[in-house]
């Protein structure tokens, strides 16, 4: 049952350009894409080990610019006799290197504010993304500023002489960001279901009993750090790509707002959850954009951030799941990671 | 695991549902993309320089539309940002399937929409945007009706012995139309003999300028040359005046609406000077001045804010160089408007309007050879100054 | 890493030195000057009022505190400055005094994160996906069974730690300080709350337990079990030690009756509610 | 040398706005725990009201103002009645979430209400400057400021001076002990909130006329707001108060002899050196508040 509605899923999913005509909902489905990988790699942090990160948008962004300006190349005069200029590489190259860059960041800022915890840690987050954000800005030399990086190529297959393909329509645009998304969903299912994402879960649930059966909090905190962030710029890198413009504003806070609205909605420490709030709120300013304008929606949204906070917690998936399993009974072979956030109402019953 | 497909299969089916009524709407009209600032820092000019669009298409359907069919404009907010202006031009194009735009009214925003009129072969009308860059990079679907900065500096050129300026600075929004102006006023004016000091930028919704303004306030230079948006220059203006600033300003850029600098300056906006493109306490003087008059005319009875004309005009403009270059085509088709174009000569609120080819052979841009006006503001009053 | 048992020595080694360590928070002595040594594969009672400083002895010990003074040994490696996850891959396991399980994972998942030490493979080996990977989850599992067998709570594998009976939280708790393989075991009043059923099944877990070649530590108060289960018991009053020795000699100690009885607290037996 | 007096003179007076701005939020962190979203919004409210009250219906400037901060004051009991008390006893981060939610519901009605073009408003000072020798500030400015001063002397009466302020301490002391001794932790926690609400208004209805009021004004000056609070250490009123002072400080000299466009970031980058080095604040006292 369970394998059957999966493949129809992927059947589904993999047949979208050859039944859906509408180019412009195929951009859609293409950015929705990219900004639920972004919130997957959220949920690691925010989800699994518990920590509510608002800078999350600053590791896209880095894995946007550092992708884009390798692609474009860059030549800077940094002081007077020294010059480092960078001749543009190929995409691919560039892309695996803003996930590089951006997993290297994630390590730093992880090493910094995994010092402190809770209202510290937020706001450490945030900081961190401003101050990224204003260097965007400010570097004029290196980023073009408020100018924007223009005319970033798109993603370029094959090899080098004998053949190649870039691509530039939103049909093979769609397939590469479906992959990306695959992947990094096995990423972070593997890690999750592993020894590894139970030490994370654990110091999320409590953290004294964690470390005192010898889990290294920093370390996994780290690791956690690392990864997510690294996902969030390969989601940087397809966004740079594919909109092939990115400027400054790719940092703002309302990016990462959107992110956390998509796996407090979906559920926080599930793995489908920022599937479904990816896609809800990816999907959701299309449909409102026929009959509200961009204030309303964005009302809407924080109206649906409060709402989901008061009454559904936990978020659409373990919702819709403790709700079958009412019905149908226990899902066959509960995923533990899952599990963790999913039944507090069941605790009360007992 | 499994249980949300259900309710991702009913999303999509929503947004397929949802996708239906907008591809059904009227075939009847001739469409222009509008991609303008509606929303965000420079908000007050993108508003203005469309409802400067709507009286021409108002104007145009109540003379029979063109080519019999009426036009019909569609809006999108590019919320001042480039990234957004790219998504509304890729909404116009893919979705609306416009054959021609009008926009982007930043050199940020169009620079960054550019692009995309080669992806997909659609001509636009630039009507407010100053970067040399736009016409000279070799992008055959670009026609530009304002004036460029360097078209804008050398104007300026004849002033300086009426200004008698020694020494100027520079405050200017840090991007390509702040910095580009900057550059272009200081080339033309070391090459006019006159001494260049420095240079100083704020971010486009930076609020506080004290900081800067102290820093000028202590230059030696006689005259502050200042390019960024009216709201911005209302907080130059109120806080050059609190810090007590020796020097002369004189704005640059053509989209400061001096009503509304009066209006929400006050006196601190005495003794500044700035240059436009479009000065409509004089509309008499202007070189179309029954175009001019009938315009300003028109702006005064639908109650848009008179201080919005010095950039409403624009969209008037551009409205109506695209109007004939259909009317010239023959057709509603992205090739034959462009084609047009070359070929268009429209009475413009600011002065006859047609296109010289600008850039590298083979894929010239289109650039208008515009009028400029210098007024002054004394005593809340513009006027025309006399030196 | 794990105990050497040492059954046959005439003399035992010490394995846990505590030396003059105190710990001040502020103007507040909470530890003034304690010293004792617990032996290998012994049971030590730490005992004492409320706030004689046993709870703030553990944290110390196990690197939730830093002592303001002295130093604690554990064979031979100095503990003080460790952090917690450090203490506890020396083999220096605890438990906490307020009931502290993993509350929304179920009871086998628990054990699994208690046996995170018992695994091996690096994050990149488990992306990966490595077949030994597997093998190790495989055999981790099946520690997990064993250890819940040993415990007794086996049937409630499935359930959340958290919806567990008071009683068999206390016994998850021991069970996931169990998985993490201690060589010294230090428990936090283990049986407060339980009934006196449940308090003799724990004491023959406790046996069963020490069968093992764990040393453990205990801090009680309920003095059946103290002098039931202890070889020693180390009496706590003001932060300062008023007592050591075998359980039947301070049952006879005066300091250690008017230590009790000076707080108002009833002596023997005493028990908290 | 007058440039830099200048400077000076700019980071006093922006320093006190600056204060008055962090002590909302660090009073309202320290008692009930919650990181305040809303406290931009608030701010950008007060100059909204100031816009509507003097701008359109033509109100007196200085009565327009007190209504600004009444107003403030009611708003912030509203949200804290309606979003907050219903999650009392709720972890920081929820809190946080409705909070977030909170914010962008009221940026994006200012937007929807007010459009976003921007507003000016007029004042009744006159536009020649003060000018001291080399030195000069609008009077506007200097009211600002000095009203500014006296708000936060004020906030620090009523928490040292009134029994308000008694069980606002004992509260932020210990909530649960408080209680026990009587305290009304339910008013407490309201008054705390609407009070922060009501400085976070007075901040947005003074500085409102100065600069323009924009529908996204508010966000700038809740980042320098959370920047001024961190340096002070969360909860600490008098640390905020230092705090505004330095981060006026490093922002006008980074943007005088440093670099203009970098203004922005000084304050974060400070705030993240902070909290590498002493990462409770630099003046931490998570003790008491006062």
């Amino acid at each position: 049952m369970k394998t059957a509605l999966l493949c129809l899923w992927l059947a589904v999913l993999l047949t979208v350009p050859l039944w859906l005509t509408d180019l412009y909902f195929l951009h859609i489905l293409i950015t929705t894409g990219i900004f639920t990988i972004a919130a997957m790699s959220l949920n690691l942090l925010l989800g699994f080990t518990g920590q509510l990160s608002l800078g999350h948008v600053a590791f896209f962004g880095i894995g946007a610019y550092t992708s884009a300006l390798l692609s474009l190349g860059f030549d800077l005069q940094l002081t007077e006799s020294y010059r480092f200029a960078v001749a543009p590489k190929p995409v691919w190259l560039a892309f695996l290197a803003g996930i590089v860059v951006a997993g290297f960041f994630g390590w730093v800022i992880g090493r910094i504010s995994f010092k402190v915890r809770g209202a510290y840690f937020v706001i450490v987050t945030i900081s961190f993304a401003e101050v990224v954000r204003l260097v965007a800005l400010n570097w004029v030399d290196l980023t073009e500023g408020p100018m924007a990086l223009s005319a970033i190529p798109p993603f370029t297959f094959g090899i080098p002489g004998l053949w190649e393909e870039t691509i530039y329509k939103k049909q093979p645009n769609y397939y590469l960001v479906l992959g990306v998304a695959i992947l990094s969903y096995l990423v972070i299912r593997r890690l999750v279901l592993s020894r590894v994402g139970r030490a994370m879960i654990a110091l999320r649930e409590n953290e004294p009993l964690a470390t005192s059966v010898g889990i290294d909090v920093t370390r996994y905190l780290i690791l956690a750090a690392v990864v997510s962030a690294a996902i969030a710029g390969a989601a940087g890198g397809l966004y740079a790509h594919y909109v092939r413009i990115i400027d400054p504003d790719i940092f703002l806070f309302i990016y990462t707002v959107t992110m956390v609205i998509m796996v407090i909605t979906g559920g926080k420490g599930t793995l489908a959850g920022p599937i479904v709030g990816g896609l809800i709120f990816g999907i959701l300013p299309v449909v409102l954009r026929s009959f509200a304008g961009p204030e309303i929606q964005w009302i809407i949204y924080g109206a649906f951030m409060i709402l989901i906070v008061f009454f559904l917690p936990d978020g659409i998936v373990p919702a819709i799941r403790s709700w079958w399993e009412g019905r149908v009974g226990p899902l066959a072979e509960p995923e533990p990671a899952e599990l963790s956030n999913a039944r507090p109402a069941e605790r009360q019953a007992e | 695991m499994s249980h949300w497909i259900k309710a991702v299969a009913l999303t999509l089916s929503a947004v397929a549902l949802a996708a239906v009524p907008q591809i059904a709407s009227a075939q009847e009209t001739i469409k222009i993309g509008v991609n303008q600032p509606l929303t965000g820092a420079v908000a007050a000019s993108g508003n203005y320089v469309t409802n400067g669009a709507r009286i021409a298409a108002d104007e145009l359907n109540a003379n029979g539309g063109i080519l019999g069919q009426q036009v019909e404009l569609i809006i999108e907010d590019n919320k001042s940002n480039p990234t957004e202006a790219v998504a509304a031009a890729e909404k116009l194009i893919v979705r609306d399937e416009v054959p021609v735009m009008m926009g982007a009214w930043s050199s940020t925003y169009t620079l960054a929409v550019m692009p995309k009129l080669m992806e997909y072969e659609i001509p636009m009308v630039v009507e407010t945007s100053s970067s040399g860059k736009i016409t000279t990079q070799g992008n055959p679907w670009v026609f530009r009706i304002s004036p460029t900065s360097e078209m804008e500096a050398k104007a300026f050129a004849d002033k300086i012995d009426d200004f008698g300026i020694k020494k100027a600075d520079f405050l200017a929004v840090n991007n390509d139309w702040g910095l580009g102006a900057s550059d272009e006023f200081r080339t033309m004016l070391k090459e006019n003999g006159v001494e260049v000091g420095m240079v100083e930028t704020m971010s486009a919704d930076a609020q506080d300028l004290s900081a800067q303004l102290s820093k000028l306030k202590a230059s030696d230079a006689d005259t502050l040359f200042v390019t960024t948006a009216v709201e911005q220059l209302t907080l130059v203006l109120k806080q050059a005046k609190s810090l007590g600033l020796p020097q002369t300003i004189i704005t640059t850029g053509g989209s400061q609406s001096p009503d509304q600098l009066i209006d929400q300056a006050g006196a601190a906006a005495d003794g500044s000077y700035h240059l436009l493109f479009f000065a409509p306490w004089f509309p008499e003087a202007a070189p179309n001045p029954e175009v001019a008059v009938q315009f300003v005319d028109k702006w005064k009875e639908r109650g848009y804010n008179f201080a919005g004309l010095t950039e409403g005009f624009r969209g008037y403009d551009g409205i109506m160089t695209i109007a004939a270059a259909i009317e010239k085509a023959g057709e509603a088709e992205p090739e034959a408007i462009r084609e047009a174009l070359w070929d268009v000569k429209v009475e413009g609120v600011n002065g006859d309007i047609s296109f010289i080819k600008q850039g590298p052979e083979g894929m010239e841009s289109g650039q208008n050879v515009p009028a400029v006006y210098v007024v002054k503001i004394e005593n809340g009053e513009i006027i025309q100054p006399s030196f | 890493m794990s105990a050497i048992p040492n059954t046959a020595a005439p003399v035992l080694e010490p394995v846990l030195e505590i030396e003059h360590v105190a710990v001040h928070f502020g103007g507040l002595v909470a530890v003034a000057d304690m010293n004792f040594a617990v032996h290998e594969g012994e049971v030590v009672s730490l005992i004492g009022p409320n706030g004689a400083g046993k709870t703030t002895a553990f944290n110390v010990i196990t690197g939730f505190l830093r002592p303001t003074k002295g130093r604690i040994r554990y064979r031979g490696t100095v503990l003080t400055g460790l952090r917690p996850h450090e203490v506890a891959d020396l083999g220096v396991v605890r438990t906490f005094q307020k009931t502290s399980v993993f509350d929304t994972n179920t009871v086998f998942e628990n054990i699994l994160i208690g046996l995170h030490r018992r695994g091996r493979c690096t994050a990149w080996e488990t992306l990966l996906g490595l077949p030994r990977v597997r093998a190790e989850e495989k055999r981790l599992r099946e520690e997990a069974v064993e250890i819940l067998e040993f415990v007794g709570i086996a049937r409630r594998a499935s359930e959340l730690g958290g919806a567990l009976p008071y009683g068999e939280q206390r016994l998850l708790e021991v069970a996931v300080a169990l998985a993490a393989r201690p060589s010294l075991l230090l428990l936090d009043e283990p049986v407060s709350g339980m009934n006196p059923a449940e308090t003799s099944s724990f004491m023959r877990l406790l046996a069963r337990i020490r069968a093992r070649n764990i040393t453990v530590l205990l801090v009680e108060h309920d003095m059946r079990m103290v002098m039931g289960v202890s070889d020693r018991v180390v009496v706590l009053n003001h932060g300062k030690i008023i007592a050591e020795g075998p359980p039947a000699a301070i049952q006879q100690n005066p300091e250690v009756i008017r230590a009790y009885l000076g707080h108002g607290v009833r002596g023997e037996g005493a028990k908290r509610a | 040398m007058d440039q830099l007096l200048q400077h000076l003179l700019n980071t006093l007076i922006l320093g006190g706005t600056y204060a008055l701005l962090g002590i909302g939020l660090t009073l309202i962190f320290g008692i009930m725990k919650v990181v305040n979203f809303t406290h931009g919004e608030l701010y950008a409210f007060g100059a909204y009201m100031m816009f509507f009250f003097a701008m359109v219906l033509g109100l007196d400037f200085f009565a327009t103002l007190v209504i600004a901060v009444i107003l403030g004051v009611a708003l912030g009991a509203l949200i804290e009645i309606t979003l907050l008390r219903p999650l009392r006893g709720a972890n920081i981060d929820t809190t946080m979430l409705v909070m977030i939610g909170a914010w962008i519901v009221m940026q994006n009605t200012e937007q929807l209400v007010w459009s976003g073009i921007a507003k000016s408003i007029n004042t009744p000072f006159p536009v020649e400057p003060l000018v001291l020798g080399p030195v000069s500030v609008s009077w506007v400015r200097v009211f600002v400021f000095v009203v500014a001063v006296l708000l936060i002397l004020g906030a620090q009466l009523l928490i040292h001076r009134t029994k308000l302020g008694k069980a606002m301490r004992a509260t932020f002391q210990d909530r649960d002990t408080a209680a026990l001794m009587g305290v009304n932790i339910n008013f407490v926690y309201t008054a705390t909130f609407a009070l922060g609400s009501g400085l976070a208004a007075a901040a947005g209805a003074l500085l409102g006329p100065v600069f323009v009021v924009t529908p996204t004004m508010g966000n700038l000056a809740a980042l320098k707001a959370f920047a001024i609070v961190i340096l002070g250490g969360l909860g600490n009123i008098k640390g905020a108060t230092i705090g505004g002072f330095i981060l006026a400080f490093v922002e006008e000299m980074g943007a005088g002899y440093v670099s203009s466009g970098y203004r922005d970031a000084m304050g974060f980058l400070l705030i993240i050196i902070v909290l590498l080095f002493k990462p409770t604040g630099l003046f931490a006292r998570a003790e008491r508040i006062g």
